[in-house]
C-alpha cells in the first residue's frame, strides 16, 4: 500500500501511542485540529488525552517534555515550523542533551521538526535545523528521505532512550509517496545506499536524495554513475558506509540543502578526508544552500538550495578531475 | 491629540479610518482570489474583522512614530503610510517591491520609515520596537511613540514577556496592542491562557492596561489615541487588548472549522467593517453613496496595483548579488557551486 | 495537611526545620571558608538569608512529589531528604557524588528521586517540574504536587512566563516559589520589574497568588504549606512570593557592596535563622541550649562529611566513558582524539 | 604597556563609547557594577546614560538591540556567559542575521560572549558557540586570541555595519597580557600566522592559538617547525591564508574547543580538502572537545578539551604519515 511521507508519520505516531502508554503529543494544534500540516489528524479522537494542544510557548513545551521523559514517558514534541524551534533551543540543548551525561538518567524526547524549504515559504519557514542540534552532544538527529524512513525511523526515535531531533522535510510531506518497506530495517544510525554507481559517490540526506537520485539518472544517460548515499541520520554519522562508497567511486560530492558554513557536509567531508584520504581520487566537494536566508520567491529559491541540476553540474565537473 | 477629544475630529479620522478599513477588506478579497486561483505563492493570510483595531493602532501614530505591523495589519500599515503596491508586489514576489522578492507575504516593511518588517517568530517584534524607543530616547527625540501588534496567542512566548518587562523598566512610550481574535490558529483562548482577560497582565508588568471592543471603530480610535497620548507623554508602556474575532481562516488555506459558532454571533463577532459602515451611516457622518463609491474607488485602485503587480519582473536569481551581509569585503563567494 | 493548622505540629515542623537550617548554615560557612583557601574549584554559592524559605517549600512536601531547588536551596534540599554528603562530594568534584564531579557547586540533583538537577539558564526548571506533573497525571498518579524555586531576576525571563501560563492552561499542581532577594546579581529590583510586587502577576496567569515574609519560618511553613495543600486538592499552579534578602554576596567572590544598607536594617534584612531561634526560645519551644547543641551536632557532621569528600576520589578521565548518549550503540568513537 | 585580555575589553569600549556617540552598552549588571566579569567597569561613570542595566531577558536584550541598531544607534550587548545566549539566540539569527538581507537596511549590533572552558566551570558556564552563530547566513563571527586583537578586533565590530558575534575568550581574559600593538593592522575577516613553521600547519583561534604555540615551542625541541594559523574570525573564514599555509606545510591540524560535530574545524578541513587537495601531503586532522557537555571537575576538564599536550602528540603523528 502506497502512502504519503506525512501520512507515514501520522501512522507511525497512531502506532506508537497504541503500543506504548507512555507516548503523548503535545504541540500547537496538534489536538482536534490534527496538527498544521495533519501529521496528528484524528489521533486526538483516537486516543483521548494523549494529543495535547500547547499555548504558544516553545521553550515551556519542550521543558515540559523534559520533565516528562524524566517521569517515565516518552513525549512527541510537534514544532509548527522547525525555525520556530529556536526559542526553544535552549531546554533541547542544554536541558535534554544533557540529561543523561550530568545524572546517568536518560530523557527520551522526539522532537518532530518540520523542516526545509518549499516554495513560497520564505526565510522563517524554510529552514533546515539539523547543524545545529547534531553540534551538541547528546542528542541525535535523525533525517528520513523515504517514506518507510519516516515510518520505522519515527518509530526508532520514540524508541530510543535518548532525545531525538527527528527532521521531517516538509517537500516531501505530500509529494513523496511509497510503501512501508517490510523485512530488514537498518539499524538506527545506519546510512543506506540509495543507488548503486562506481564513478562517485553522492552523499546526502533528506530531499536532498531525492534531487541526488534525480541527478544520477540523468548522469547515468551520459555514462557517468553515482552512487547515491542517503545518511538517514546525520548525528551519529555512518562514517564507515561513506567511507566505504568512497573508496569504491574515489570520488565523492556532498550534498545538503543548509547554509553553507559548518553543518553536515562540512562534516562528512572532513571525515572523508580525514579518514578516508587515501581512497579519494580527486579534491571532495560540496553543495549546499547559499549563505543567505531562505528566499521566497520560487525563481530565487530554485537556485538559493542544491537541486537535480546543481548536483549534475557539480558531479560532472569532479568526474573531470 | 486633540483628535480624540473634540467630537468634530473623531467623525473625520473615522472616516479616514473607513476608506483604509474599506481598501484593505477590498485588497483581502482580491488576495483570497488570487490565492484561490494559484497565483500567489505560499500562503495568504487575511485581516478580516480586524480593520478597525489595525488602521486605528496606526492612525493613534505621529509622523516619526514606530510601527511593528503583523500579519492582520494591512489596513494598519495602508493608514500608516505605504502604497497599496507594497503588500500587492510582496505577495506576487515583484522585484521591484520593499522585500524585492526576498521575502514575501505579510512579511514586509520599510525599516527606514520607521515600519518594522516583521519576521515569523510570534513576539519577536516587540523589544525590536522597545530599542527603537531607546534609541530615540538616547538620541534626544523623546516624542516619539512605539506600537507593536501582536495576537492573543503570542503573549504566550516568552518574547512578549520579557520585551513587556523591559519596556516598563525602561518606562518606555510602547503601545502594546493585542488583538485577541478569540484564537490563534486554531487554538481557543481557554487553551492559551487561564486568566480571565488578558487586560490581567498588565498591572504584574506595572503598566496601564485597557480592554475595549475591538469591532467598533470609534471605540478603537479613542482608546488607541489616548493610549499614544499616555505614552507620550511619558506614562510608560500601554497594554491594549482589543476584543474581536478572526472572521476568516489562520490563512486561506484554513477553512476555521474550528470556531465556535456561538461567538460568531457574538458582540467580538460583529464585522467591525459592517459595524463602523452602519455607525457613520446612521450618523450621517457618511451616506451609503459615499461607501459605495469608495468602495468601488478601492476595487479599480486595488485591481489597478494588482495589475501592475503581475506586470512587474520577479526577482532574477542569476543577478542577485546572494550576499547578506552589507560589509562586501566580508562576503565570501568561494563556496563551491 | 493537619501540620499547618493544629498548633504543636506547627512547632514540631519548626524545630524540624530549625535543624535543617543550621545544618545549611553550617554547611554555607564551611563552604566559604573552603573557598577562601581555594579547596573549591569554580565558584561557591550561598544560602544565607533564604533558609527559612528553603526548608519550608521543603517540608511542604511529600513522598513521591517532585522538587526543583535552585541556587540557594541548600536547606530544602536536605529537608527534601538528601544526604549532607551529596553538596559537599558536588562542591569537591567526588566521583561518588550524585553529578561524578561533571558538574559541579549549585548543579546537583537526584532526578530518580524527583529532586530534579537545576541547569544553570535561569527559569528553565518550571516547565520541567510540570513536565513531572503532566506525567504523573497521565499515569494516574493525581494527588503529586511539583514545586519549583526561583529568584526574582528569573522572572525577567521568558521561561519563567511561558512556564506559568503553560502550567495554568493546564491546572497543574505547581508551587512556583520566588526568593525575592532584591537583588538579581548586582540588579535590584527596580532595574528588573515595574510591578509594585511580583505577586501582582498571579492575576494575569489566573492563578493564586500570595506575598509573604520570607524571613519568618513560621510564616514560610504555614504559607507554603497551604498552597501546597491547594495545589494537591486541584486548584492549580500558586505563586508564592518571599521577601528576604540575600546575605552574602551573589557569589563568594562578590562582596555585595551594592546592597542597599537600608535594605539590611530592614524587615527583609533580618536574619532568618536567628529570627527562628529567637521565637522558638521565646516560646520556649526549644532552649538555647538545645540549639547550641544542634549546632555542634551540625558542626561535626558537616566536618566530617568534608573529611569524607575530600579524602574520595575525584573522576578519572581515562576511565569516564565520554559518552552522551545512553544508547552505546548511538556512541561515535571515532573522532580523531 | 602591557594589560590584560580584559582591560584591552574595557578599554575597547571606552574609546567606542569615548569616539562614537551612537555607542551604547547593554546587557545584565554592566552599569554600576561593571558586569560579572568587570569588563565594563566605570563606563557607567564615565558614560553617563549609555551603559544600561538590563532585566535577565537575553532575547528581549537582543531584540532591543536589533531596533537600536535599527534606530542609528551601535548597540554593545554582553551577554553573562556565551551558554546563556542560547535563549536570546532567536534574535541574533533570525533578526539581525536576515536584516540586511531581507530590508537592505544594515543591522550592526556587536553581542559580546564570554565564551569558553576554565577550570571548574562546568557545563553551562564553558560553551562555545562560534559554530552555532556561524552557521547562519547575516553574521560576523569574530574569535579574538591576543590582547592586540581583543582591543583592536572589538572596534572593528562597532564600526562594521553587520551584527557581530564577538566571542571573548574566559580563559585569556585575567591571565593573558600583552600590548595593543601598534602600526598595521590586519583588516577583518583576516587570518594571521601566529608563528611560522614547516613541516605542518596548526589551524586554530581563541585560546587554543596558546595551547598550538606552546604545542609547536615543546615540537620545535624535537625538530617539529609547525606553523601556527590563528583564524581570528571564523565567519568568514580566511581561506586562502590557511590554503597558503598548508601549501608550504603540506599538511593541516585544525584544532578548536567546541564540540567535535561540525563547527569550525569541520568547516576549515572541508575547505582545505575542497581547495588545497594538492597541498595535502597527508590526511588533514582534527582535534575538537569531546562530545559529551563541559566537564565541572578539573581532571575531566583538562582532557575534554584539546590542550598543548594533545595537540603535540596529534602534531607528532601527523607528521609521520
Ligand atoms: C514562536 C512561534 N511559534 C509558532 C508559530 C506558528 N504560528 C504562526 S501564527 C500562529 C498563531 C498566532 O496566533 P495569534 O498570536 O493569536 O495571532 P492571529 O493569527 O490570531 O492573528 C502560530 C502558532 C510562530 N509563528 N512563532
Ligand atoms: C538565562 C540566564 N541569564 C543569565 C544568567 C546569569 N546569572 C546567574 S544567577 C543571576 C542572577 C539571578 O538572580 P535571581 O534570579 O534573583 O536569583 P538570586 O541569585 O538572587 O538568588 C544571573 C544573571 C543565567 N544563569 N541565566
Ligand atoms: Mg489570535
Ligand atoms: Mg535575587
Amino acid at each position: 500500500m502506497s502512502i504519503t511521507y506525512l501520512e507515514a508519520i501520522r501512522e507511525a505516531q497512531a502506532r506508537a501511542l497504541a503500543e506504548d502508554d507512555r507516548v503523548f503529543i503535545y504541540g500547537q494544534d496538534v489536538g482536534a485540529f490534527g496538527g498544521a500540516f495533519k501529521a496528528t489528524k484524528n489521533l486526538a479522537r483516537e486516543f483521548p488525552g494523549r494529543v495535547i494542544d500547547s499555548p504558544i510557548s516553545e521553550d515551556a513545551m519542550l521543558g515540559l517534555a523534559v520533565g516528562a521523559a524524566i517521569g517515565g514517558m516518552r513525549p512527541i514534541i510537534e514544532v509548527q515550523f522547525a525555525d520556530f524551534s529556536t526559542v526553544g533551543f535552549n531546554q533541547m540543548v542544554n536541558q535534554a542533551g544533557t540529561h543523561y551525561w550530568r545524572t546517568g538518567m536518560p530523557c527520551p524526547i522526539t522532537l518532530r521538526l518540520p523542516c526545509g524549504g518549499t516554495s513560497g515559504s520564505g526565510p522563517f519557514h524554510s529552514q533546515s535545523m539539523e547543524a545545529i542540534y547534531a553540534h551538541y552532544p547528546g542528542l541525535v538527529v535523525m533525517t528520513p528521505a523515504t517514506v518507510a524512513d519516516a515510518y520505522h525511523m519515527l518509530l526508532d526515535a520514540v524508541k530510543i532512550d535518548d532525545p531525538v531531533v527527528f527532521c521531517e522535510h516538509k517537500l516531501l510531506y505530500y509529494h513523496l509517496k511509497g510503501d512501508l518497506g517490510s523485512g530488514d530495517r537498518l539499524a538506527v544510525g545506519k546510512a543506506r545506499i540509495a543507488r548503486v554507481g562506481r564513478d562517485l559517490s553522492i552523499v546526502t540526506y533528506g530531499a536532498m536524495v531525492h534531487e541526488a537520485t534525480k541527478a544520477a539518472e540523468e548522469l547515468a544517460g551520459e555514462g557517468i554513475e553515482a552512487e547515491v548515499v542517503d545518511l538517514r541520520t546525520v548525528k551519529p554519522l555512518d562514517t564507515d558506509c561513506i567511507i566505504a562508497s568512497v573508496a569504491r567511486t574515489g570520488r565523492l560530492l556532498c550534498v545538503g540543502e543548509a547554509y553553507p558554513w559548518g553543518g553536515v557536509t562540512a562534516e562528512v567531508v572532513a571525515r572523508v578526508a580525514g579518514e578516508g584520504f587515501n581512497f579519494l581520487d580527486a579534491p571532495p566537494m560540496r553543495l549546499n544552500a547559499k549563505d543567505t536566508p531562505v528566499p521566497y520567491h520560487p525563481d530565487l529559491w530554485a537556485v538559493h538550495r542544491p537541486s537535480a541540476r546543481s548536483i549534475a553540474d557539480s558531479a560532472r565537473r569532479l568526474v573531470q578531475m | 491629540m486633540a483628535f480624540v477629544e473634540a467630537e468634530p475630529t473623531i467623525e473625520l479620522l473615522s472616516v479616514k479610518a473607513l476608506r483604509f478599513m474599506l481598501v484593505s477588506r477590498v485588497l483581502d478579497d482580491k488576495f483570497a482570489s488570487l490565492y484561490r486561483m494559484g497565483k500567489i505563492h505560499g500562503g495568504v493570510f487575511l485581516s478580516r474583522g480586524q480593520e478597525a483595531l489595525s488602521v486605528a493602532s496606526a492612525l493613534s501614530l505621529q509622523p516619526g512614530d514606530l510601527y511593528a505591523p503583523l500579519i492582520r495589519d494591512t489596513a494598519g500599515r495602508l493608514a500608516f503610510g505605504e502604497s497599496l503596491l507594497d503588500p500587492i508586489r510582496t505577495y506576487l514576489g515583484s522585484a521591484l517591491g520593499p522585500m524585492r522578492g526576498r521575502d514575501g507575504n505579510v512579511h514586509w516593511g520599510h525599516p527606514r520609515l520607521g515600519m518594522y518588517a516583521m519576521i515569523s517568530h510570534l513576539g519577536a517584534m516587540i523589544s525590536v520596537v522597545s530599542g527603537g524607543l531607546l534609541a530615540h530616547r538616547l538620541q534626544g527625540r523623546r516624542s516619539t511613540v512605539g506600537l507593536s501588534s501582536v495576537g492573543d496567542g503570542a503573549t504566550s512566548t516568552g518574547a512578549f514577556h520579557e520585551a513587556l518587562n523591559q519596556a516598563a523598566v525602561e518606562q518606555l512610550p510602547l503601545v502594546l496592542v493585542v488583538a485577541n481574535n478569540c484564537y490563534a490558529y486554531s487554538t481557543p483562548n481557554n487553551r492559551q491562557f487561564a486568566c480571565k482577560s488578558l487586560v490581567d497582565r498588565a498591572v504584574g508588568y506595572g503598566v496601564k492596561g485597557v480592554e475595549f471592543d475591538g469591532t467598533d471603530l470609534e471605540t478603537c480610535l479613542r482608546e488607541l489615541g489616548s493610549a499614544a497620548a499616555r505614552a507620550r507623554s511619558g506614562q510608560g508602556p500601554q497594554l491594549m487588548i482589543a476584543n474581536l474575532l478572526r472572521l476568516c481562516g489562520h490563512g486561506e488555506h484554513d477553512d476555521a472549522s474550528y470556531v465556535d459558532p456561538n461567538l460568531k454571533t457574538s458582540q467580538v463577532g460583529r464585522d467591525c467593517l459592517e459595524v463602523a459602515i452602519r455607525k457613520l451611516v446612521d450618523s450621517k457622518t457618511v451616506t451609503a453613496e459615499d461607501v459605495a463609491l469608495w468602495k468601488s474607488r478601492a476595487i479599480d485602485d486595488v485591481e489597478r496595483a494588482v495589475a501592475q503587480g503581475q506586470r512587474e519582473p520577479g526577482p532574477d536569481p542569476y543577478r542577485e548579488d546572494w550576499s547578506a551581509l552589507s560589509t562586501e569585503a566580508l562576503v565570501e563567494r568561494n563556496w563551491p557551486q
